[in-house]
């Protein structure tokens, strides 16, 4: 099993891989996009309560959503590393910060104009928020120790090492408007007893987050080859 | 086995008092400290919000100044090293490390901090919820530090890097802190038995985890 | 029944950036016997070294047989903090070790009478060095790893960690030390040599 | 004409609608070029080489 598993950690090998399925995330992903805005912007309902202005879900939550799995995938590849010592995991863990962290902005931003209209601030310290914010600096922080360490061998170890410390945050995050009753209204689509949310809302955002989850796989997996293909420069000017 | 975590706490005390860092940390604190009612410009009483804010930031930063020479002098000298290839049980070390760094840099301010916010503020109602949350978040302080100290060791921008990577773990401490404090807070037991959780898991993830990082990153 | 000492490489490469440092190498070192690794700068005596101290991951197999508790270790970082009085030192190490030789006999052998009570900031690199010898006084432990231990000393000190290391090996033990001076360093018998290309 | 201006005032919440949309359409577009430009610098650098070690493979 891990042999056969060896076989495809070639990076080489990999990048090859990853060819077609990037192109086909691509091209599955900006269609989805576009149907799920153009539903979502004109063609779905507004709530009873929030009016027109829960349109801005369609992408608070996708990149919400977005920006936390890409910290669970960070913390697996990063396990796996460490188990395994496959160095093209922690490769493409390298190549996720940056791209999450424009996911984590779009959150950030965009829930602060959702919530002036409903709440009548731009922004309150509450458990939900904050936590986000802090998931934005340990995002930041990862990709700093990834510079701070460019031309240390040790530079792999300490960015798994990191990404499990900042794993705790995840549940923070995730709970934060459960354990808490603050301002941010709690989870409405995953968890336990089913989405209490109107069906004709959720499949615009069931569209919408597919296609954003497709063209970040589409980011994600263009980054690692440039990254293989960094990693193969370094050999080559290095071998005379 | 007890032994030779009492011997390396010794050793780690007196490597503290020797070199002169041991009283960095507290002085650091109470600097800072005088920095709040300067900038705030008041002749007189600071508000009581403002002294407990006061307190907190300066032991957030004292301790993160503080983080940063925990493992460096021991990983320059090599005396790691030699720890390791000895066979020396690294659990006992990171252990002892940490309490000693604990003792330099959480129990001085626990000890201080009532007396520096009845001072500025004129208050002293909240000095015991103040002190139980002290006493509660600075050995979180510490343990959250000690990996991070520890895998920073090999980079080169070291204390700007750490600073800035450990800053966002410390963050729901000091939320969770600054809450226990406030005397208004009806709820305020919640806010102790989270910071008791977080330590009880710490006190057996953070070492754990800190020894891993030392042991690979030795070379 | 005491297992006889010994030590078996196959093909040991040790890999850096997914660049090996040395070609794969092979060798056996058996009890009371010494190996001299040689070679010039850069071509990974330490490395070689780490990787039998097992602080390195490496490819291949090294097996060691019949080692007594620690291996002991001398390398380039001495492990010595500048503020620390020379007694303090000896002090410490007798109390992680948990030894049964006296400091006494340690200072008598090392003659550090004078310099007991100093801190270790006023010491020469000579003296430095040859403290750290003082680690492998303590412990009982059969195998040695040296790393380079002659450079930067004067002929007394030499002739003190040479007698050392013949006592050493005359009561059975083993030892692998690395150097770059070329030639016959050592007057000692049942050596063997290892140049690394 | 009127119709159209309905849509975009959306019932008064249009800037806050808008000017979400716009931020998350501007900052995908950064990153898109971003990671696209990277590859590109990339794949310049490494055909460079490859021309210069004649032809090198794996």
């Amino acid at each position: 099993m891990l042999r056969k598993l060896h076989k495809y950690a070639n990076p080489n090998k990999f990048s090859l891989i990853i060819m077609p399925i990037k192109n086909v995330c691509l091209y599955t992903a900006l269609p989805l996009i576009a149907i799920g805005l153009i539903i979502g912007l004109f063609f779905s309902p507004p709530d009873y309560q929030q009016g027109e202005t829960v349109r801005i879900m369609y992408i608070h939550v996708s990149s919400a959503w977005i920006s936390l799995f890409a910290y669970v995938l960070i913390f697996l590849l990063s396990v796996f590393y460490l188990i395994w010592k496959f160095p093209l995991f922690v490769l493409m863990a390298k190549e996720i910060p940056f791209v999450a962290i424009i996911f984590t902005l779009i959150t950030l931003i965009t829930g602060s104009l959702w919530g002036k209209p409903t709440w009548g601030t731009y922004w309150v310290w509450d458990a939900r928020l904050t936590s986000f914010l802090i998931l934005l600096f340990i995002y930041l922080g990862l990709i700093f120790i990834d510079k701070a360490f460019k031309y240390n061998v040790n530079g792999d170890l300490s960015f798994s090492y990191l990404s499990i410390i900042g794993a705790i945050n995840i549940p923070i995050i995730k709970f934060s408007v459960d354990w808490w009753n603050t301002l941010h209204q709690p989870a409405s689509v995953i968890r336990a007893s089913g989405p209490s949310i109107n069906i004709e809302m959720l499949i615009p955002l069931m569209i919408m987050s597919t296609g954003v989850l497709l063209l970040f796989f589409y980011l994600i997996f263009t980054n690692i080859q440039s990254a293989i293909a960094e990693k193969k420069i370094l050999f080559l000017s290095s071998k005379d | 086995m007890n032994n030779l975590f009492y011997i390396i706490l010794k050793k780690d005390f007196k490597d503290n008092l020797l070199s002169n860092k041991a009283w960095f940390t507290i002085s650091f604190f109470l600097l800072c400290l005088i920095i709040f009612p300067l900038a705030f410009g008041s002749s007189q009483y600071l508000e009581l919000n403002v002294s407990i804010s006061a307190i907190w930031i300066s032991t957030l930063f004292a301790n993160l100044i503080a983080l940063d020479h925990m493992y460096k002098e021991d990983y320059n000298d090599g005396t790691l090293l030699y720890y390791i290839v000895n066979k020396v049980p690294l659990v006992i070390v990171v252990y002892a490390k940490c309490l000693s760094h604990w003792l330099f840099s959480g129990l001085p301010i626990i000890l201080i901090a009532p007396l520096c916010s009845y001072i500025f503020s004129g208050y002293s109602e909240n000095n015991l919820n103040l002190f139980i949350s002290l006493i509660l978040a600075t050995p979180i302080f510490t343990l959250i530090g000690s990996p991070i100290a520890a895998l920073m060791l090999g980079s080169s921008l070291r204390g700007a890097a750490l600073t800035f990577i450990t800053l966002p773990f410390y963050l729901p401490i000091i939320i969770f802190g600054v809450m226990g404090t406030n005397i208004n807070n009806s709820n305020i037991n919640a806010e102790f038995y989270l910071l008791l959780a977080i330590l009880s898991i710490g006190i057996i993830f953070f070492p754990m985890i800190t020894v891993k990082i030392l042991k690979s990153i030795i070379n | 029944m005491k297992k006889k000492l010994s030590l078996t490489v196959t093909k040991l490469t040790c890999k850096r950036n997914s660049i090996s440092i040395f070609n794969p190498l092979s060798f056996k070192v058996s009890e009371g016997q010494m190996l001299i690794i040689k070679g010039k700068n850069g071509r990974g005596k330490t490395t070689l070294i780490h990787c039998l101290a097992g602080l390195l991951s490496y490819q291949g197999l090294v097996k060691w047989k019949g080692v007594e508790g620690k291996i002991g270790y001398i390398g380039h970082k001495f492990g010595l903090k500048e503020y620390e009085t020379v007694y303090d030192f000896i002090k410490f190490w007798k109390a992680v070790y948990d030894s049964k030789v006296s400091i006494d006999e340690v200072v008598e052998f090392f003659s550090l009478f004078n310099v007991l009570f100093s801190p270790i900031a006023f010491l020469s690199f000579g003296q430095k060095k040859k403290l750290t010898f003082v680690r492998l006084y303590f412990f009982n432990n059969n195998v040695w790893l040296l790393d380079e231990p002659f450079s930067g000393m004067d002929d007394n000190n030499r002739e003190l960690i040479v007698n050392m290391i013949e006592s050493h090996i005359s009561n059975k033990g083993m030892v692998v030390l690395s150097t770059h001076e070329k030639g016959r360093i050592l007057n000692i018998k049942n050596t063997k040599e290892l140049v690394i290309e | 004409m009127s119709e159209l201006f309905l849509i975009f005032e959306m019932n008064g919440y249009g800037f806050f609608i808008w000017s979400a949309y716009g931020v998350w359409f501007v900052l995908l577009i950064l990153l898109f070029l971003k990671v696209l430009l990277r590859k590109k610098e990339i794949n310049r650098k490494l055909k460079y080489l490859i021309e210069k070690n004649d032809g090198f493979e794996e």
